[in-house]
């Protein structure tokens, strides 16, 4: 009784296409280890402890805002407030430092208040895009406008330093071992966990099919906001790296990272309509981005061409991952 | 006491009233049937109940209460479960995670994977042996067939526990072992006092299952009937009102048409089907039969360029035809109608002209688009199937469904192909637009149009075709002609084992 | 009652009545801001904007998530160009005009291809032809000498040029009824609106849905393209980036205009409207005298506002 | 030319063992660039380049590697990171801002590198700045405005990207300027980021609404288009405004006689700081430690300034140069050395 007629598509057979289906990321992986191994070839210096230190510590901010961006694309929303929301908490954060002193408890209530911040800004988020219906490209783009001016209000210029305390623990060493790599650590765990949370299988029904989840009984509004405010809660996280790793309050200094943040989600092998992805993939993505960068140093690439050689690495990046992921899956 | 009472319900779409005053009573342990053409307003009664459809007027009583149902979550939490016609999975997401998805077992934020594992196998269960091939609760729905994706469907209804459970055409796609064991579930239903409302376009399961029909017309209940005191008769006149007459074409045999074929095909092969060959003369409506999905849409698409066959040759006019893709076959006068009028057919949103035209415009090789010198080619085309609109301009998503498949009709008959594929046009509309449609096949073929139609109602088949072929797992099995047109032959030849 | 109710649902009526909402406004809060000059002013850098959304509009209205992010690039690029090759010179704009649109058209036609043949998501191949395109800036500037405006092209551009309008003026007009002649009365515009509304339909009756998708690319390319000419003529010389501000200021001139983003509904009369109404907005902002972070708050709380009367999702509640 | 490939091999070699540098005259400088979105930078690099090439005739080879490209603060650290990596012995860099490189200048120094930035100070110890001090940049346009204006009159000003510290620096100038003058009124300060169009944008705008200004206070490139605005409304005579150093506008500041005043940041600065870095790198010390600024790490240089006085100066330097060179001025190898012991 095998109704051709009906879109459904062949069978997945093969170990292969099983993989790629249950690990969408695969085709990424591949791009970074082969990115990986050139780094290593062009400068091998670069995948030395401290190479790999600093590559961590610089793109961490990145991954964790692809992971943000990831929430709200698996409901087949977007969210170009992201860097906005990177920025404006981290003015927010600095600010409190400075203000009451740079002892442990001030730095632990200050990243309480950013975590609250980007929280807020997710559900300010949430209500525009999923109790207002408004269209989310245009409305974060309103939302993350509004916000920078927030950031430009708290501290109209860059430039406030962080508390050294706050600093040297980011750049420095617990038990011999890189400060960042624990939060990586706990950045796997943290993600390990919201994986098997309802939220996140939710979400990705919800990216399936707004209408279908909601005549099937979900709170299609509620998870979406629940979307946009991991997101909020995930741009805070990546503002108190970029925090750690700068040293220092900056209104702008997320604002270029939301369209990578996108990239990194779709070089992961998630869908932007929805549905369909993993975080794990939208990590590898912003590792892909900042392999790339550097790669095209180390090649040796004459300044004024750095930018175009990054540009086309990344589009074509994109490109080979969404057709071998189609490709495999098919 | 009913178990479910509606008082007064009502719903319009602007100026559509799709529901006017409706009253209804479903009784604890009663299938009780709505009956009623396409775009009668069974189902936005039913979404009204589930809570998917905001009503303008009337109430409706629980168990004698009335109650509000804000929503679909509101609908689950009294107890109203809801199979949907266009169903509403998550195509990404496994059977299990469908089954469950509305109500996930969890411990605090977390799914509990055990619970909704043994939860859905439960459900699954009750389809045990029917399921087909492939069917495990950690596949993912959309590699599943149609059939299945049903059965998926089905059993998230199932799974709500609900003590009324809405069916809105839950078996199209199912077949006969699907639909028995399906039955038997719901008389377990039945048994264990809950209220079923079923709705379904086939009269053999509405006997079969159902204890009570009412029928439904433009929005109005007609009545109720037991079905024990029915008959499909009443019933179907009931639908129809008094006034229409349903038409019938005489179910003489006509003559097979002398002259050489104008479609001749050999040998296709594609997706879904192999080795087809047959010859439609002109003048000449020949019928595909046989079981739903065995491969008749697949041959008509591909012969319309909408699926690439692999192998095979096919002439028109003796000319020979490359069905590489629909512009390709339509510039040389093929065309096509397909069933699924929303996906395939009408471009919501936009205006009837608009709508009409575009086989005009490529058979002409257009460039410009002077409203009034195309009235005068659409209107033409649009009186010839008695469609009723308000004007050319006026969106087309205005119309009911049976106008709108006429609007989609009517842009092949501005210039005339040699060559008419009907796929199952008639589904979901209504029995006067149904009508309208056959007798003008019978002119076009009168004036020398070839013309193949797949219907998956054997009577609309019996009653048009000049010849059948039967179709059984992607072949031709058997050619019905003159009086071996008779629906025993039809089955028999359908349910011969391939 | 409902006629005007009716009426106030058009969102070319909506734009009409917020832009002289905002006039009024902009005079108020400071006089002589809706004096006929500054009005001619403002009609054309909303021109500017206008052009560039003229080609986001039409791969909107496509469908299946078309989105332009890469027309920032492609002004700026064209920009560029532009000024090098007529370096001042009356002359050379012929060449310019014909090397501009040909690289809109280029970038266009990748991007279409893009999205068509292999299938990528708009927003993603765009955003990556956007990288590209900024690489390629920095390429250009570096090697090339950046070249002036010829002064014909700046007069047609800011000065009058019939009837006491400016020719950029002029151009826009011409292109608001092009675009309407193109989408009303060609059976291209019909075939628009069919792939945008429902592309299977549209394939099944013969429309060529990935060539006229990959066309309107193309044309968001060339509209992009003759908008970095008259940036060059209103700025006398080009320089990178100068495109950066029209990326997201299109895509929501056009939904200030009433065409959703998910295409198939919508027309660029509305657009016009939406794109004047934003670059009044931006300039009642800039001559507000408060802080830069206040400004900001304002605009995107407004625009927020604005959209409100505009392409809000059905509810999922029938 | 010969020995300069001999010399280029040489250099190779130690590329590529570079962790031990073996010869004391051989120095591998990073240029980091954040911005390329004007002439000024790409002119800022070449100049560069070419005072590392100068070296040569003094028998020290100095190789650079550059990254200039768009990108955000995170990217430009990785720039830094890139050089660490890279194992270079100094690093000059026009920072995207003034505090966020603390922590990885810190790791430069624990690297061994010497770090200089310019253009734009930085907050951190581990660097030293050379560069114009950008408030008196900022101060002295004010200046010369508000002895044109005889020290009355309405001022607007149009200033760079808001939060950013040189434009904030350069706006705590003039502001401080104009506070000396009571009779000077700042009747609105509007932000075009640095963007030609958007100054010209704004620039209408406000001649729209405030009819009676008699000064501008603009900055960099946006001043050539605020400058066309006002030639536009024909109102040349009546307005001063501050201009900017490329040869294209200083060629129509001579022609239609603008009264017009510009401060100099010299594109050389990244030029003068490689001299710098180069004698430090030799082991020499400074006569003075560099101590200036707010962060007690920069080595000021002079601002030039163009005026009516010097206009045809400015020009003939300017002769034969495309319309996009900026006036420059850089230390010589001799003007820096002269500055250390």
């Amino acid at each position: 009784m095998a109704s051709i007629e009906a879109p459904a598509r062949p069978r997945s057979s093969s170990a292969v296409k099983r993989a790629f289906e249950r690990y969408p990321f695969l085709p990424a992986l591949i791009i970074l280890v082969v990115l990986i191994a050139l780094n290593g070839w062009f400068q091998p210096r670069s995948l030395s402890l401290v190479g790999v230190t600093g590559l961590v510590k610089t793109y961490l901010a990145l991954m964790l805002l692809a992971v943000a961006q990831t929430y709200v694309i698996y409901a087949g929303d977007i969210d170009l407030s992201a860097g906005a929301i990177v920025s404006l908490v981290n003015v927010v954060i600095v600010g409190v430092m400075a203000q009451w002193g740079g002892d442990g408890v001030t730095i632990v209530a200050a990243l309480a208040i950013g975590l609250a911040t980007g929280l807020a800004c997710g559900i300010v988020n949430g209500i525009v895009v999923a109790a207002l219906r408004l269209q989310a490209i245009v409305a974060t783009f309103a939302t993350s406008i509004f916000f920078t001016g927030l950031a430009l209000y708290i501290q109209p210029v860059a430039g406030t330093p962080a508390p050294t305390a706050f600093w040297r623990t980011y750049g420095g060493r617990i038990l011999e071992i890189p400060f960042v790599f624990h939060v990586v650590v706990l950045f796997a765990v943290l993600l390990a966990i919201l994986v098997r949370t309802r939220l996140s299988l939710r979400l990705l029904a919800v990216g399936d099919g707004q209408q279908e989840s909601y005549q099937s009984g979900l709170p299609v509004t509620a998870i979406r906001m629940g979307g946009y405010a991991l997101c909020g809660v995930f741009a805070a996280l990546a503002a108190f790296c970029i925090t750690g790793d700068t040293a220092s309050g900056d209104p702008l200094v997320g604002g270029k990272m939301t369209l990578f943040s996108i990239a990194a989600v779709v070089l992961g092998g998630s869908a932007l309509s929805g549905g369909y992805g993993t975080v794990v993939g939208s990590v590898i993505g912003a590792l892909i981005i900042g392999f790339i960068n550097s790669l095209v140093f180390f090649v040796g690439t004459p300044s004024e061409w750095q930018n175009l050689v990054q540009g086309v690495a990344i589009l074509l990046a994109l490109m080979a991952g969404v057709l071998v992921g189609r490709r495999a899956r098919a | 006491m009913s178990r479910l009472q509606l008082k007064g319900v009502g719903k319009s779409y602007g100026a559509t009233k799709a529901l006017r005053h409706a009253d209804l009573d479903i009784e604890a342990g009663e299938v009780h049937v709505l009956m009623g053409s396409n775009g009668s307003g069974k189902s936005t009664l039913s979404k009204i109940v589930a809570g998917s459809v905001r009503p303008d007027t009337g109430e409706i009583l629980l168990d004698g209460k009335p109650v509000s149902i804000t929503g679909p979550q509101a609908a689950r939490r009294l107890g109203i479960a809801i199979f949907y016609q266009e169903l509403s999975l998550a195509a990404h997401r496994t059977v299990a995670e469908n089954i469950c998805l509305a109500d996930l077992p969890s411990r605090g934020v977390f799914v509990d994977r055990t619970a909704l594992e043994a939860r859905a196998a439960k459900y699954i269960a009750l389809f045990d042996g029917v399921t087909g091939d492939d069917f495990s609760p950690d596949a993912v729905v959309q590699d599943l067939r149609a059939d299945q994706r049903q059965l998926v469907e089905i059993m998230k209804t199932l799974a709500g526990e609900a003590s009324v459970l809405i069916f809105d055409e839950a078996t199209s796609a199912l077949d006969r072992a699907q639909v028995e064991r399906f039955f038997e579930i719901l008389r377990d239903l039945k048994r264990q006092g809950r209220s079923i409302i079923f709705i379904s376009h086939r009269m053999d399961e509405i006997f079969a299952i159902g204890d009570r029909a009412t029928v439904i017309r433009d929005g109005e209940i007609v009545g109720s009937r037991q079905i024990a005191g029915t008959t499909p008769a009443e019933i179907i006149s009931m639908m129809v009102g008094a006034q229409e007459e349903t038409a019938t074409v005489a179910d003489a045999a006509p003559a097979r048409p002398a002259g050489p074929p104008v479609l001749s095909v050999r040998g296709l092969t594609g997706p879904g089907f192999s080795d087809i060959g047959f010859d439609v003369r002109a003048g000449e409506i020949l019928g595909f039969g046989g079981l739903h999905g065995q491969g008749q849409s697949a041959v008509l698409r591909a012969l319309f360029g909408a699926n690439s066959p692999t192998a095979g040759s096919v002439e028109l006019g003796g000319k020979p035809l490359h069905p590489k893709n629909p512009r390709a076959t339509i510039r040389q006068g093929v065309a096509y109608v397909s069933g699924d009028r929303s996906r395939d057919g009408v471009v919501s949103g936009r205006p009837i002209l608009e709508n009409v035209m575009p086989i005009h415009y490529l058979r002409e090789r257009m460039m410009l688009a002077n409203p009034s010198a195309l009235a005068a080619k659409a209107l033409p085309a649009l009186q010839a199937l008695k469609t009723k609109f308000a004007g050319l301009g006026h969106p087309i998503s205005s119309l009911s469904g049976g106008n709108q498949q006429k609007v989609v009709i009517a842009r092949w008959l501005i210039d005339r192909p040699a060559v008419l594929l009907l796929d199952d046009p008639t589904k979901g509309i209504d029995l006067s637009a149904k009508a309208d449609l056959f007798s003008l096949i019978r002119k076009l073929a009168g004036e020398g149009m070839g013309i193949v139609l797949y219907a998956s109602e054997d009577a609309e088949l019996l009653d048009n075709a000049d010849r059948i072929l039967v179709f059984n797992g992607g072949a031709i099995r058997r050619e019905l002609t003159g009086a071996a047109r008779t629906r025993f032959n039809l089955y028999q030849a359908a349910y011969e084992a391939a | 009652m409902s006629a005007v109710t009716a009426l106030l649902r058009q969102p070319l009526v909506v734009a009409l009545i917020l832009i002289a909402g905002l006039l009024w406004l902009g005079e108020t809060l400071s006089p002589g801001f809706a004096s006929g000059q500054q009005i001619l002013r403002l009609l054309i850098v909303a021109a500017l904007l206008g052009i560039v959304a003229a080609g986001q509009n039409l791969v909107i209205l496509g469908g299946r998530e078309g989105i332009d992010l890469s027309v920032g690039g492609v002004v700026s690029l064209s920009a560029i160009i532009a000024g090098n090759l007529m370096a001042g010179d009356n002359a050379g704009i012929p060449l310019a005009i014909l090397a501009c649109v040909v690289a809109g058209a280029f970038f266009g036609l990748l991007n279409g291809i893009g999205v068509t043949l292999l299938r990528i998501p708009p927003l993603v191949m765009t955003l990556g032809m956007l990288g590209v395109l900024q690489g390629l800036l920095v390429v250009v500037r570096q090697g090339i000498p950046s070249g002036r405006a010829a002064p014909a092209l700046a007069d047609f551009v800011s000065r009058t040029f019939l009837f006491g309008l400016p020719g950029i003026l002029w151009l826009w007009v011409v292109i608001g009824l092009v675009m309407a002649f193109l989408l009303n009365r060609t059976v291209f515009g019909h075939r628009i609106y069919a792939i945008g509304s429902n592309e299977q339909a549209a394939f099944m009756a013969g429309v060529p849905v990935k060539a006229i998708r990959i066309a309107l690319f193309v044309l968001s390319g060339v509209f992009a393209a003759i908008t970095g000419i008259c940036l060059l003529g209103y700025s006398g010389s080009s320089f990178a980036n100068v495109g950066e501000q029209y990326m997201l200021a299109s895509i929501i001139a056009v939904v200030f205009g009433g065409t959703p983003l998910s295409g198939g509904k919508g027309g660029y009369t509305g657009t016009m409207a939406g794109a004047f109404l934003l670059v009044i907005l931006q300039s009642i902002l800039t001559t507000v005298n408060i802080d830069e972070s206040g400004r900001q708050m304002v605009f995107g709380a407004t625009l927020l506002v604005l959209m409100l009367f505009y392409g809000r999702g059905r509810s999922m509640r029938a | 030319m010969k020995k300069s490939h001999i010399l280029s091999a040489v250099a190779g070699v130690a590329l590529a063992f570079s962790a031990v540098s073996a010869f004391a005259q051989d120095f591998k400088i990073g240029l980091s660039n954040g911005w390329v979105g004007s002439e000024w930078r790409t002119q800022m690099i070449d100049e560069a380049k070419a005072a590392a090439e100068a070296w040569k005739e003094k028998g020290v080879n100095v190789t650079v590697e550059v990254q200039s490209a768009n990108v955000d603060v995170p990217g430009q650290i990785a720039h830094v990171r890139n050089f660490i990596s890279a194992g270079v012995d100094a690093i000059i860099i026009n920072p995207n801002s003034p505090t966020a490189f603390d922590p990885v200048f810190a790791q430069a120094k624990e690297a061994g590198i010497l770090v200089i930035a310019t253009d734009a100070e930085v907050s951190s110890p581990d660097a030293l700045y050379v560069g114009i001090d950008q408030k008196a940049w900022g101060a002295a346009g004010a200046e010369w405005l508000a002895k044109t204006l005889d020290g009355k009159g309405n001022v607007v000003a149009i200033n760079g990207v808001a939060g950013h510290p040189a434009n904030e620096m350069r706006v705590a100038g003039y502001r401080e300027v104009f506070a000396k003058h009571p009779d000077i009124k700042i009747v609105n300060e509007v932000n075009a980021n640095w963007d030609q169009a958007q100054g010209q944008q704004a620039m209408q705008n406000l001649l729209a609404t405030y009819p009676d200004i008699n000064g501008v206070w603009v900055q960099d490139g946006m001043a050539a288009g605020a400058w066309k605005s006002i030639m536009d409304a024909g109102k040349t005579d009546s307005i001063a405004a501050t201009g900017e150093i490329r040869k294209d506008f200083i060629d129509l500041w001579t022609k239609d006689k603008l009264n017009s005043g510009a401060s100099v940041n010299p594109p050389g600065v990244m030029a003068s700081a490689l001299n710098v870095a180069v004698l430090m790198l030799q082991g020499k010390e400074l006569k003075e430690p560099a101590e200036a600024g707010q962060y007690k790490n920069a080595m000021y240089l002079p601002i030039p300034f163009i005026d009516s006085s010097n206009l045809e100066e400015a020009a003939r330097q300017l002769e034969g140069k495309p319309g996009y060179y900026s006036y420059t001025s850089a230390l010589s190898i001799a003007d820096a050395e002269a500055l250390f012991k």
